[in-house]
């Protein structure tokens, strides 16, 4: 420790180069920005593909596919005329992975759909953490009354299984949206299942980091920085938060992955993101009814969802391992 | 004839990988222990005491650890020995007790349980004649009410006990060998003493040797027969623990000794420190890891480590160029038998030796020519005496 | 013992008390909530309508609403559904019950010993390839939605390789009654079984070797080795047997979330009438005797896995034995 | 050893244990009958401190020795307000903390600061040590009461640097980049920045390897002679408390039991137990004859003996041991304890 | 009760010679419909499967074809002709009736059968029988309900006499519907919920678990006295599953497992069923249609031009498509499905149609005539929010409609509920449902039940849930039409269907709905049933079905 030397860099930087030694997690990483440019791209050239628009029925028209001019929905050739099936993958831009029963470009909603889905998951993780960041600092440093209301809250949410906790929320909001004083969400905003997702996943984030914080308040530095007069607002955001905030960030991607499985499944149960608007949940939700017939439909978003989530938690572990965070909270259903 | 010792470790190194890079933990480092002798191996925190003792039970399993030299334990070699010999020494054999008595036990069983089962692992015994075996250990570690000692779970004991029951559980298959990690550092200094009378009475009661890692001078100098200093990874000095004590041969030995503040006597004005913190294993320096903090260092330390000379006590200073000129592996029958003094220091071969360590003194500040007076506890760099002759 | 019991019971009536109170105010204030008009049928006369309002009370102040759908739920238990006239709702929830028991029972005896198998597996091969693709196969299980993945299983064993060797034995979806036919509850439930133990397998089986990798570094197991026992029976004995304290408990909370209605997309993708399904399905006609119930149901028992856990805690970690 | 007479024995009021030599002189802190219960679960009791007056001169150096868990950190602790105290009182310069609010006491802050063990941990390792150090520059005034500015915090942090020897390029980097003895010099650089008159060291130097901690011992020997400072100073070392301390406060289960100078206490302890203290700590000297040592284990604080908290363990004890609880007494000037047959000058 | 000699002989008779006789009927349904009994229920599949449970007075044909339309003499022996201007209804008991508890059907059971229609408040108490004198007394305190003057009963001659407060047109097809279903005078007045009072037709409910299923059985005591009314029927026994989704129903079905399933078949296992299984389909029509219900009483829809624009741009084959294709449903734009009395096709919303230049057939959306309605009604850019059940088919349909709306120039989003939320929730005008996505289909074949229910001024009630007049609709001179029409039908039936055809088309030009598909139900049979006998009120009779 010569006095020459340059500053060595700080506990950051250092996890950031910990990071990037980390072949698996930068192989996620970049599936995971490979996914979410060409979703987020989508409209630059997703048009061009579908050559129809993903989000209005298509029941009646028809495609050109190479010289022919084909019904995107087939009529069944069976003796009572029963029924029409939505054109299968076709082997073309358009319609590569079919249509679903209103005749829609999968491949194009799940390029759109997918815009909607990380939205929703990486919002509702920021959110969730911030909210639990929040709950956990107020109940693990100021505890007393606060964190007996904090606590007994948590526990009551606890006491509901996670996601009928979030279908409950859901059916209520989707019906007629949110009204909060001044602030009016209409019901097909995204905001809706952001918002329930966050709330949903409070206390799993929460508790950790009630935890986290709990064992800081007992820290030594905490100690010395209060016997040096430092006011308690400067405690909590110069010596609590900056420590917290390795939890936060080996929380994240774990919660964006557990944000995107529910927000699939709440779209599944048709609750979550509401049409026309799509997510991969709809998608498969689409999907669930030709199942037998067209499965595409629904495998497809499926897959995409476990690329994503596969590689979230895959750059979590890389995180946690960069941050060394023993605490982490474990991923839960 | 003296017999044969029972332990004789020879140029022990250990490496941990990390980043591509091996680092050398453990360089060179060789001793011998005798049947019922008490070696003590003291050293600052991460001179590699512990990692030490490790490799001689064959428990570092870091992936690409390297472990060189010998290590011979009853004529059989420890280092790179199989799994399967290694597991039918380690216990019965070669006992090991560790520093936290508190997290050495696992907390789910009770301490008879875990005494049976390494008595279960090593003889064929029922269940019922290990609990009694176990239950007459305890007593004989002066645990009281042993039988019901036996039932309870760790954290239901304190310290003190569970360090007895921890000797007991080391001691339950007759080990030859008992290697003890500091085991009375987290205790409070009246029970380390029960402790350390404890481990001073084994070797008549249990005829075991002992290996006892410490840092503490003052646990060596009242338990140890013979004392090994490590710094940094490398022996420093080693000898037998009264002539060491008495004129320390390396400045390292001698200047930890200077800076532990006396009980007794007149309270020195300041404490003799050395200045500066050992290195890092990585920043070694190539020469004598201990001359950047050594009053004493000249060019000569600063090329090669120093080989371990033979020191003579003070009346016999004529042997001294002689003996220097022996690296630490040869004769190792030769060091047994003349049991001197040996440290790793080009002073004794360059004919300057350390004056002997005034006890009881009037303090060394008084003594003019000790080396005390050289050190600085300011500043990183130490004043180094130029080349040439040592101030003394 | 006695406090601990009262104060166990303290908490679990005030989370019962507070969910309830909470599911009820949301519900009155959901619009399209009143099921007056559902229960008097369609195009019934504002008479009708008014005598179903009287009659179940719909004009009387919400406490007291509350404290008859409270005693009707919890003391006379004839509470009956707001949508399907005249259904009792507790014996509606003892008949899902059964089912919803018998699809997570066997997940989870799937899950346990799986994941068991596999976390020591690669705890013991740390830092090999075995390790390595066990621990990668975890997160690909993780990472699979459940209703996306019983899907596909469905897929599968119902239609592309249904008429093969491999999947003919597979029945239709639906769930068959232990009592009435053993086998064919097995044959049933055993896909459902799987797909819902997936995840848990992967959740388990990662928690559980990183548990015995952190351990291995603790002193006991340092002891243990020095004690010269076998690399096996360290493992097993000493490393399992104390991970198994975080293992029960987060066991204990997942298997209860699952009971009180958690696996209900494994309920709805395989068609199984548990008690998930039936609470979505109260949920989604907004049919509040039966939301009320089934929110109870799952509450209780959270409430009371918490309860078992704490007294697993008790045999197996003597620490917290001694701290009560 | 003797024993001294049981008549010798004169009964004082607490206070006056406390009034050692300069009785003229206020002390600068005035700890009075302070206790510290812990409520543990199962409507257990820990009295963590248990009635404990003591007093210290400005430029006094108390030391504060025991075995584990006797209490010392919960004073330590106690006497900066870092924990309330459950009752007493603590004067610093003749004013009552332990009422004070949270903002009342901020300005008393800058006078009295704290040293802790484990030098890692009392660094945040998320900031930089020249922004730790700045802290209590940024939100205490300066002594006319104004923001300090930056240029300022920046001369006093050189200054601090150079106070304990540490090159001004240390401020720009981790916690985790220093060797534990540097971090302890930052640990004191940071207690100093604001120039206070007392400081609790609570094991400031049992962490270190002896070679480092004699760096620091001396350390603190020097900040005391330059500053003026008042130290309590509390270790489990004896050999360090004598050599930094000019008294010496022996705790045993949550009570001094001994209270004295230096030498009077570590040569002629009074007290059975000081002097079992004493007696086992290990010399490095070869052959040093030592004493038994003392049997059994401290009593667990949750169930103190009753009696004399010391009869389960002492040699000497007596059937009034068990049942009547001896009270600090003056022994000799400047030298009480608490026993009732207190061991005569060996 | 002394009359309750168990006469078993005659009832014990069975037919073994006929070959089709016995065996197990396996039916399949999703969900249970919920309480059994027959004065309450409101939900078809009970309907459905208690058809061969209960009788009326009178009854619709089990038969199918066109005769079907008119009701038919039940436990009743005749179809009484009314007197006093259509006020007075007299019927005669059959005699030898017996409930399926033994005991004989008598006048009584008659009478307090219609006043526990009032004491357990059933759906239809109001709306159907609130003619009766003595049902308002009824309405608003059920418990005292005594319909005195209302029905008078003669033991002796056996003789029912209904007095009404004013001539009711279809009070006879009233007498038919399933809540006018006579059960012994012993039945409690409550609800019965999950047991099914005794009642007179050939089987009896022998067992039910809302959760599992329900058993049928024979009646011990039941003798055929009118084919045509109330066949004997072919199983032995009628078993009921519930809890299969319908995919599963559909393989169950394919693999012999089951008979026969309640539930649509799923849209997508169409073409499959059709190639593979096409003799066993069967294919009806069902005076079921679906439609979008404007309210013309919020804008846009308040401007009559804004609802003709959207009844011309609608892609009606669009939503044929989204029903399983030309096969199973039909384009409609009339307010009157095909098989009611008084439907005469007619199209006044299609390419090159007019409401006064109407065509037989929808041909194709007017996009341009659409628009120009718009531009006139000067609504664009207005926001539209389409309420629709959350259900799969309906959720395509809203999707169609959102897109067609945009495509006139309307900012238009959906609001998807359950349907059972929805239903009331589109009715009640607190809640300003601008367009409603919903389903109607009739109890009876009649016209008024369409037209009248959905579209006269009485039946809206504001800040009401229970007002089936969604568009808010109420126009003076259609409402006198449609009186006129109810009335003429107790005179001159064929006069009345005329009438009708007329408020059809008058109530189109008004356009206060978007009819857009009427559907024909596809059931799949299993292999081995036999017998199908469809008939326009009840579908297919379940009694009739045989099994080999
Ligand atoms: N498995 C390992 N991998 C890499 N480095 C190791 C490993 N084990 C120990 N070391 C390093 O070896 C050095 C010596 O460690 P060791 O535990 O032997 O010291 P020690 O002398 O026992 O110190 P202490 O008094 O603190 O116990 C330390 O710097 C430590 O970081
Ligand atoms: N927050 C707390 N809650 C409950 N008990 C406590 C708390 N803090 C300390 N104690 C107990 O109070 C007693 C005194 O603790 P304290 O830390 O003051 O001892 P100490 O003398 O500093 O010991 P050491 O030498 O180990 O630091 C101990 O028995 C300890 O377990
Ligand atoms: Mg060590
Ligand atoms: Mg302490």
């Amino acid at each position: 420790m010569t006095a020459e030397a340059p500053p060595p860099p700080g506990p950051w930087r250092q996890a950031l180069r910990g990071l990037l030694r980390n072949r698996a997690a930068m192989v996620a990483f970049a599936v995971l920005a490979l996914i979410t440019l060409s979703c987020a791209l989508a409209p630059l050239y997703a048009r061009d593909i579908a050559r129809t628009d993903p989000f209005t029925s298509n029941v009646a028209g028809s495609i050109l596919l190479g010289r022919h001019e084909v019904d995107i929905m087939q009529p069944n050739d069976n003796p009572l005329h029963l029924g029409l099936s939505p054109i299968g993958p076709t082997g073309h831009a358009a319609y590569l992975l079919g249509a679903d029963s209103q005749g829609r470009d999968v491949a194009a909603r799940l390029l759109y759909g997918g815009r909607n889905s990380l939205l929703i998951a990486a919002c509702a993780a920021v959110l969730c953490l911030l909210l639990a960041a929040a709950a956990g600092i107020a109940a693990g440093f100021f505890g007393g009354l606060v964190d007996v209301i904090l606590s007994r809250l948590m526990d009551i949410m606890w006491a509901v299984p996670v996601y009928l906790f979030a279908i409950s929320l859901s059916i209520v909001t989707v019906s007629q949206g949110l009204k909060l004083g001044p602030f009016v969400v209409e019901a097909d905003s995204l905001l809706i299942p952001i918002v329930i997702i966050a709330l949903v996943y409070v206390p799993y984030a929460a508790r950790p980091i009630r935890g986290r914080v709990l064992a800081l308040r007992q820290a030594e530095f905490v100690t010395a920085a209060r016997c040096l007069g430092v006011p308690r607002w400067r405690i909590v955001l110069f010596d609590i938060l900056p420590n917290v905030t390795t939890t936060l960030v080996v929380l994240g991607p774990l919660l964006m992955a557990l944000s995107l499985l529910a927000e699939s499944a709440l779209s599944f149960l048709s609750i979550g993101v509401q049409a026309p608007a799509a997510s991969w949940g709809t998608i498969i939700q689409d999907g669930e009814g030709l199942i037998y017939t067209r499965p595409m439909v629904a495998i497809a978003p499926g897959l995409a969802i476990v690329l994503v989530v596969l590689a979230l938690n895959i750059l979590g572990d890389g995180l946690r391992d960069a941050l060394d965070v023993r605490d982490s909270a474990r991923r839960s259903s | 004839m003296l017999p044969a010792p029972l332990l004789e470790v020879r140029d022990l190194c250990v490496s941990f990988p990390s980043r591509g890079r091996m680092i050398p933990i453990v360089e060179h480092v060789s001793f011998t222990l005798g049947e019922r002798d008490i070696l003590g191996l003291v050293g600052e925190s991460g001179s590699g005491k512990s990692v030490t003792a490790m490799a001689l039970m064959g428990l570092i399993d870091s992936p690409g650890v390297q472990i060189t030299g010998s290590a011979l334990f009853r004529g059989q070699e420890l280092v790179g020995l199989a799994q399967k010999q290694l597991l039918r020494l380690r216990g019965s054999e070669i006992a090991m007790i560790f520093q936290d008595p508190m997290t050495a036990f696992t907390p789910v069983y009770t301490i008879g349980w875990q005494i049976d089962e390494q008595i279960r692992a090593h003889e064929r015994l029922s269940r019922k004649q290990a609990r009694a075996r176990t239950v007459e250990l305890l007593a004989d570690m002066g645990v009281p009410d042993p039988a019901r000692t036996a039932d309870r779970y760790p954290h239901q004991l304190s310290g003190g006990l569970r360090q007895r029951a921890m000797i007991a559980m080391a001691l339950s298959c007759n080990p030859s060998l008992l290697i003890a990690d500091e085991p009375t550092t987290a205790l409070d200094v009246t029970v380390q003493a029960q402790i350390l009378d404890l481990i001073r009475s084994l070797r008549s009661t249990y005829g075991s040797s002992v290996l006892l890692i410490t840092h503490d001078m003052g646990v060596v100098a009242e338990t140890c027969d013979t004392t090994l200093v490590l710094y940094s990874g490398r022996v420093a000095e080693t000898g037998p623990t009264d002539a060491l004590f008495a004129h320390p041969g390396h400045p390292y030995t001698a200047a930890l000794l200077a800076s532990i503040p006396p009980l007794d006597g007149p309270r020195p004005h300041r404490l003799p420190a050395i200045a500066g913190a050992p290195p890092a294993p990585l920043e070694r320096p190539a020469g004598c890891a201990f001359a950047p903090r050594c009053s004493y260092a000249h060019e000569t330390c600063r090329d090669a480590p120093p080989p371990l000379v033979p020191l003579v006590p003070a009346g016999q200073a004529g042997q001294a160029g002689q003996a220097g000129q022996n690296t630490g592996a040869q004769s190792a029958a030769n060091i047994q038998q003349q049991s001197a003094q040996f440290a790793a220091c080009v002073l004794p071969a360059e004919g300057t030796l350390l004056l002997p360590r005034l006890l009881e003194a009037d303090t060394a500040m008084s003594s003019p020519g000790g080396i005390i007076l050289g050190l600085s506890d300011q500043g990183i760099q130490p004043m180094l005496s130029s080349a040439g002759e040592p101030p003394l | 013992m006695m406090i601990a019991l009262l104060r166990r019971l303290g908490q679990t009536v005030f989370v019962l008390f507070g969910i309830s109170a909470l599911v009820f105010l949301v519900f009155f204030a959901t619009p399209g909530a009143d099921p007056t008009a559902r229960i008097a049928g369609r195009n019934a006369s504002p008479q009708t309508m008014e005598k179903v309002r009287q009659e179940y009370g719909f004009d009387r102040p919400l406490p007291v609403q509350y404290a008859t759908m409270m005693k009707k739920l919890f003391i006379t238990q004839d509470l009956a559904s707001y949508v399907d006239r005249g259904e009792l709702v507790v014996p509606e929830i003892a008949r899902a019950a059964p089912v919803t028991v018998s699809l997570v029972c066997g997940a989870a005896v799937i899950w346990v010993v799986l994941s068991i198998a596999m976390g020591t597996l690669a705890a013991a091969l740390k830092g090999t390839w075995t390790d390595r693709s066990l621990m990668m196969l975890g997160l690909v299980g993780i990472s699979m939605p459940v209703f996306w993945l019983g899907q596909v299983a469905n897929l599968i064993t119902q239609s592309r390789y249904h008429d093969t060797w491999l999947f003919s034995w597979v029945p239709g979806l639906g769930y068959v009654p232990l009592t009435e036919n053993p086998w064919g509850w097995f044959k049933a439930l055993v896909i459902p079984w799987i797909v819902l133990a997936v995840m848990f397998i992967g959740i388990y089986s990662r928690v559980l070797r990183a548990d015995l990798v952190a351990l291995s570094g603790e002193d006991f197991m340092r002891t243990a080795r020095a004690k010269g026992l076998s690399p096996t029976r360290i493992l097993l004995r000493h490393g399992l047997r104390t991970s198994m304290i975080t293992f029960v408990s987060l066991f204990g909370l997942d298997f209860a979330q699952l009971v009180g209605g958690g696996a209900l997309l494994t309920e709805v993708v395989f068609g199984l009438p548990g008690v998930g399904r039936l609470t979505y399905q109260a949920l989604t006609n907004l049919d509040l005797p039966l939301i009320m119930a089934t929110v109870m149901y799952s509450a209780v028992f959270v409430v009371l896995a918490n309860a078992v856990v704490d007294v697993l805690y008790l045999f197996l970690d003597p620490r917290v034995r001694d701290a009560r | 050893m003797t024993r001294r007479s049981d008549t010798a024995i004169t009964p004082d009021a607490s206070a006056s244990a406390s009034a050692s030599a300069s009785a003229s002189a206020r002390p600068l802190l005035d700890v009075r009958d302070v206790r510290k219960t812990y409520h543990l679960p199962r409507g257990q009791t820990l009295k963590a401190v248990d009635g404990i007056s003591l007093s210290v001169m400005p430029g006094e150096v108390l030391g504060l020795v025991g075995e584990s868990g006797c209490g010392k950190s919960t004073l330590g602790r106690c006497l900066l307000r870092l924990t309330d105290v459950s009752s007493g009182e603590i004067l610093f310069e003749g004013q009552d903390i332990t009422a004070l609010k949270e903002r009342a006491l901020r300005p008393l802050r800058q006078q009295m600061q704290m040293v802790f063990q484990d030098s890692y941990a009392s660094l945040n390792p998320r900031r930089r040590i020249g922004d730790l150090l700045a802290e209590p520059l940024r939100v205490h005034p300066d002594p006319d009461g104004r923001k300090r500015s930056r240029a300022t915090i920046t001369a006093r942090l050189h200054e601090l640097m150079d106070l304990v020897s540490l090159p001004v390029s240390a401020l720009e980097r981790y916690a985790h980049e220093f060797s534990g003895g540097q971090r302890q010099r930052i640990n004191i650089a940071r207690a100093l920045a604001l120039s206070p008159r007392l400081v609790v060291a609570d094991e400031p130097v049992s962490a270190l390897d002896v070679s480092v901690q004699a760096q620091i011992v001396n350390l603190f020997a020097d900040l005391q002679a330059r500053l003026g400072l008042t130290y309590v100073f509390i270790a489990h070392d004896l050999a360090v408390v004598r050599q930094i301390s000019t008294s010496v406060a022996v705790m045993y289960l949550g009570a001094v039991v001994e209270l004295g100078e230096t030498d009077a206490v570590l040569h002629s302890p009074a007290h059975p137990y000081s002097a079992a203290l004493t007696a086992a700590v290990p010399r490095p000297v070869v052959g040093a004859a030592r004493a038994a040592p003392l049997g059994g284990d401290i009593p667990s604080p949750v169930a103190r003996p009753a009696g004399c908290r010391f009869h389960t363990r002492c040699p000497f004890v007596q059937d009034r041991c068990r049942v009547e609880e001896p009270a600090l007494h003056v022994i000799e000037p400047g030298h009480s304890v608490a026993c009732h047959f207190p061991l005569a000058e060996g | 009760q002394p009359s309750a000699t168990p006469l078993l002989p005659q009832a014990a008779v069975h037919f073994p010679s006929d070959p089709h006789k016995g065996g197990t009927l396996r039916l399949a349904a999703q969900d249970s419909g919920g309480t059994l009994d027959p004065q309450v229920s409101y939900i078809s599949l009970i309907k459905e499967l208690e058809t061969p449970v209960y009788d009326g007075l009178l009854a619709f044909p089990k038969f199918s074809g066109p005769a079907a339309q008119h009701v038919i003499a039940d436990l009743a022996e005749t179809v009484p002709q009314s007197e006093d201007g259509g006020r007075t209804y007299r019927f005669t008991l059959r005699p030898n009736l017996h409930f399926s508890d033994g005991q004989t059907v008598g006048v009584e059971d008659v009478a307090a059968s219609f006043r526990r229609l009032f004491k357990v408040g059933s759906p239809t108490a109001g709306p159907y029988y609130s003619h009766i004198i003595g049902a308002d007394a009824c309405l608003h305190d059920p418990a005292h309900c005594t319909l005195a003057g209302g029905i008078e009963t003669d033991a002796a001659t056996r003789t029912i006499t209904f007095h009404l407060t004013e001539p009711d047109a279809e009070f006879l097809d009233r007498l038919a519907w399933f809540h006018a279903a006579i059960v012994p005078a012993s039945t409690p007045p409550h609800d019965t919920g999950n047991t099914a009072p005794p009642g007179t037709g050939p089987y009896r409910v022998t067992s039910y678990d809302p959760a599992t299923g329900m058993v049928l059985e024979r009646n011990p005591y039941f003798q055929e006295w009118a084919h045509d009314a109330q066949p004997a029927g072919y199983p032995d026994t009628m078993q009921v599953t519930f809890g299969l989704d319908t995919e599963g129903e559909v393989t169950a079905i394919e693999n012999g497992q089951y008979d026969w399933m309640y539930e649509d078949l799923p849209l997508d296992r169409l073409g499959e069923v059709g190639s593979r299984y096409a003799g066993q389909v069967q294919i009806y029509t069902l005076l079921l249609y679906y439609y979008a219900a404007l309210n013309v009483r919020l804008p846009p829809f308040n401007s009559l031009k804004a609802r003709q624009a959207l009844n011309y741009a609608i892609n009606r084959h669009a939503m044929v498509i989204y029903h399983g294709g030309p096969a199973v449903s039909a384009p409609l734009c009339q307010l009157l499905p095909q098989g009611t009395p008084g439907y005469v096709p007619n199209c006044a919303y299609t390419k090159g149609a007019s409401p006064a230049h109407p065509l037989p057939q929808w041909q194709a959306p007017d996009l341009e005539e659409a628009r120009r309605l718009v531009r006139e009604s000067d609504t664009a850019g207005q926001k539209i929010t389409i309420v629709a059940p959350l259900e799969g088919r309906y959720a395509a349909m809203a999707m169609e409609l959102r897109s067609t709306l945009a495509s006139l120039g309307y900012s238009a989003t959906v609001r998807s509920l359950t349907q059972t939320v929805q239903f009331p929730y589109i009715q009640n005008s607190d809640n300003h449902v601008q367009l409603a996505l919903t389903g109607w289909n009739a109890d009876y074949p009649s016209a008024s039940s369409f037209l009248q229910t959905l579209f006269a001024c009485a039946s809206f009630h504001p800040h009401s849930d229970n007002s089936p007049n969604i568009s808010a609709f109420c126009n003076p001179e259609i409402d006198a039409l449609m009186t006129t029409a109810a009335r003429t039908a107790l005179t001159s039936p064929e006069q009345s269907e005329k009438d009708w055809a007329e408020v059809d088309r008058a109530l189109m030009a008004q356009a206060p709905a978007v009819p857009l598909v009427q559907i024909r139900r596809v059931t799949l049979l299993s292999k081995r049933t036999r017998n199908a006998i469809v008939t326009l009120n009840d579908e297919i009779l379940l009694s009739q079905l045989q099994v080999r």
